[in-house]
């Protein structure tokens, strides 16, 4: 691939380039307000300031409390820390968890890991469009429950999930709520009260922050046990020294996220409808996966029958379109993605599905190129697929 | 994109020997839509060697150029010959596989095998 | 105080400021090469060829294999990691691990948690100058023993353990050796396989790299249990998604302080002792903590009796000197230094102590400065002491 | 240095009457090396109101300022009044503490009581 051409990036769910203004923020932090936060004496007092303003400035944003917040390494550990910190607090009032079939890799794993630990997790359902029944969730629960992690918006099909009305449902139980909101945070509106939930995760490389930090929201008064042992930090609910200009450009990213958010969403929802449209157009036998409206305003889920997602994506890199799979990205499992099967999709079609993701830099023009491109390299595709032989050989 | 060689991504790009054989003397089919690879391999036999050999393959990058190198590694080959030939091989003759790739080349021996077994089933 | 006034920052130990090369070599991974590792796209690819040369980078430096080094969020992460992640993975063979009693808290507080949680754990003492005896450790080693934990440099006193010699006496029984060498790494030499470690943890911010990055060696075949589960990063070691900028960082960091460790150990050596015996002439009642040769260059750790740690260290950031208290900086606990109080100190003195830690620019001038100033302000703050009263009348 | 405020750094720079008061009516000791903080207080007492105040400390910031702001406090003041005096007064005058440093303010409260305590005592 030439490097020096402009590349079509569709794949903001993966990751987001930091934004200049954000980087340009946390310059000073690396060199010149470098002290360590927990140190007393003056540059460590400065940096510590950074960050405390920076909590405040999340909490603000997000309707907390600057001492709900607490900093991580990114979206994985606030899942971990979140269902495992809970579950060992509360693992004397019960030991049950409910979540859902098509949650991240990062909660899903946690609850297999609690499972080995003598936890006991239900894994609820979604309908077609990726959508959680709050029905569900309440005939799920029992006097063991103690933690309901659903995330708010889904990564791989964007579909929003009803977090306040699973709230409902769950809090005045006494059932902490949990959502994982790395998708949805500098997206969507995300307000802690207005969503009724107990704890959120949220990584700041999802919304043009850096990579490597992230937050959990603990209501406070929820029970929490540290997942990660050592200093002083965070209220004795997380060690380690804080990763200062991580924190600050977390803080400035969602800022600039947030201000721009109505009229972000608004071009993107346009670009986004815009490109399923087209592609439905041009190519015969596309599903679009999860919820036609309620789903993010960048996700673009698409299954194209009788082709592979990989070579798919591996074409339209050639082109200088970058997008994904449907299914995790790494995965060295042969599984279709696990998504796309709780959504009942049959795997030849979840093995063909294609995410692009669209972001606050996306143009027109580069729609348009995708929907140039992609129809000739699924014809080429189909045209050595024997499942498109025998499609055409039935008809 | 690195994920794969040169040698894999010459044989992504334009494989070789795509399509079927109408009559062909031997026919592989393996895998299934579970585990996201499928592939279909036809072999033409004339005196006991391969003088033409074609595929289709619904599969990822490394499906897609196994299948294709395949086919290459086989053709003039003699049937015994053509036995011999492992996956490794086949990852070989692309300059390597990632390690979570490799199954793709246990799939193209697989077809290969089966191609031949049928020729053998049908010529006896 | 003045924040346009040069400080003489002498808190190297707690963290240094991000080494110039090492910002710019950076900086291109926020907003250029920014994809996901895991993504197969290009930008993806791009990023994750970083990642891999900068593991390369950072294995060749220590002496090991690049699948054997796992990044991680820092030290913390690292030492939580390697302790909890082979009690995990070990725990059907035995329960008992060995520890010391001068181990940084993360150490030491993952072990209490492993300690609540069915394992139990030995906690050597040291002795004067906080060394440990290898003796010691062949003592406390059993069949139930899976894991040693012993640091390689302390942060408090700089003292450095006989890593090698202990591997000998571990090793050999099956025993996993841990070191956690986040004081060494980049500033005395490391080299996995003359300390004869298992595993190894580090942190970038402790040697001119970012903060938020550090490392975990672990030695190929070592049995280990994922601490953060997710996705597929890291061989399924560590999931969440790259820190890119902050890996590149890392491998840059310790790529500049291996190659001029020699000239940069020495010069600090000569200023660190210049330090020490300025303190003394000057100073009645001093006592230098920690060993006086087995130490690291930068750290100068000292008892100034009759006076109080924190009171001093403010005093001496109002002059523009950055230091710490021998005890942990936040520490909320009104408990003496642990490390101090292992080594035999009396409280008064373990509350008494300063640690003065030079760095690469740190200038003979700003060595003066300290002692131009120091004896001054001691010579105040005994005036206000009723330890100082007591000791001049018993004069 | 911004662990504490403004009024807690002026005291700890320029801690009011430090001293010993030779002929002192009531000493409070407390504190001991263990935690980090020993205060001695001393004051010099006139018809039931406090005429002098003067203290040594050994401990951290808090600990000096919390010993030079409770001397302020009770020079002039009443016996009875001088024992109503909080620690949290002492804190609130130095415009607050930083949670964990409030145990200072304790120390500072005891050592007046026990000073008072031992004029009292004295005084009997
Ligand atoms: C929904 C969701 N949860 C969690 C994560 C993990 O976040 P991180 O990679 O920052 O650890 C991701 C993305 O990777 C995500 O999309
Ligand atoms: C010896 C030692 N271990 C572990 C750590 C923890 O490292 P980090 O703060 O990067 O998590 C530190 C420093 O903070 C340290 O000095």
């Amino acid at each position: 691939m030439d490097n020096t051409r402009k590349i079509v990036y569709l794949d903001h769910a993966a990751t987001t380039p930091v934004d200049p203004v954000v980087k340009e923020t946390m310059l000073p932090y690396f060199d010149e307000v470098f002290g360590n936060p927990s140190s007393l004496n003056g540059p460590g007092q400065r940096a510590r300031e950074a960050v405390e303003s920076a909590r405040e400035e999340v909490a603000s944003l997000i309707g907390a409390r600057p001492e709900e917040i607490i900093f991580t390494s990114g979206g994985t550990e606030s899942d971990n820390a979140a269902l495992k910190g809970v579950a060992l607090a509360r693992h004397r009032e019960g030991n049950h968890i409910v979540t859902t079939a098509v949650e991240h890799h990062a909660v899903l794993e946690s609850c297999r890991f609690l499972e080995k630990n003598g936890f006991s997790v239900t894994y609820l359902p979604v309908d077609a469009d990726g959508i959680v029944d709050p029905d569900d969730v309440k005939k799920a629960l029992t006097d063991k429950t103690i933690i309901v992690s659903v995330m708010h918006a889904n990564n791989e099909v964007g579909t929003i999930q009803p977090i306040d009305a699973i709230a409902k449902i769950v809090r005045p139980r006494g059932i902490y709520l949990h959502t994982d909101a790395v998708q949805s945070l500098g997206h969507i509106p995300v307000a802690v009260h207005e969503l009724g939930v107990d704890l959120l995760s949220a990584s700041g490389h999802k919304f043009y922050g850096p990579k490597g930090v992230g937050i959990i929201f603990i209501r406070k008064g929820a029970k929490f046990a540290s997942f990660l042992h050592g200093g002083d930090q965070e209220r004795r609910r997380r060690a380690s020294t804080h990763n200062v200009p991580g924190i600050v450009g977390f803080a400035k990213a969602l800022e600039i996220a947030v201000a721009g958010m109505n009229e972000e969403a608004e071009k993107i929802t346009r670009l986004r409808d815009r490109l399923i449209a087209g592609i439905r157009e041009r190519i015969s036998d596309v599903r679009l996966n999860g919820h036609p409206e309620r789903r993010l305003p960048g996700n673009v889920n698409c299954s194209i029958a009788y082709v592979e997602g990989e070579s798919l994506l591996l074409n339209l890199d050639m082109e200088g379109i970058a997008c994904s799979t449907g299914s995790a990205c790494t995965s060295s499992s042969l599984e279709p993605s696990h998504v796309l099967s709780a959504m009942g999709l049959p795997p030849e079609l979840s093995h063909g599905s294609l995410r692009f993701s669209l972001g606050r830099n996306t143009a027109a023009e580069e729609i348009d190129y995708v929907l140039a491109v992609l129809p000739s390299i699924v014809e080429k595709l189909r045209a050595i697929s024997p499942l498109y032989k025998k499609k055409v050989k039935a008809q | 994109m690195e994920v794969y060689g040169e040698k894999v991504m010459d044989h992504f790009r334009n494989p070789r020997n795509v399509g079927e054989i109408e009559d062909a003397d031997g026919i592989g089919r393996v895998g299934n839509p579970v585990c996201g690879d499928i592939m279909e391999l036809y072999i033409k036999v004339e005196e006991g060697t391969i003088v033409d050999a074609r595929f289709k393959t619904f599969g990822c990058g490394a499906a897609i150029a196994t299948s294709s190198m395949v086919t290459e590694l086989v053709k003039g080959k003699k049937i015994e010959e053509a036995r011999r030939i492992t996956n490794q091989a086949v990852a070989q003759a692309l300059g390597g596989l990632p390690p979570i790739k490799m199954h793709c080349s246990v799939l193209a021996e697989e077809a290969l095998r089966k191609a031949l077994d049928d020729y053998l089933q049908k010529a006896a």
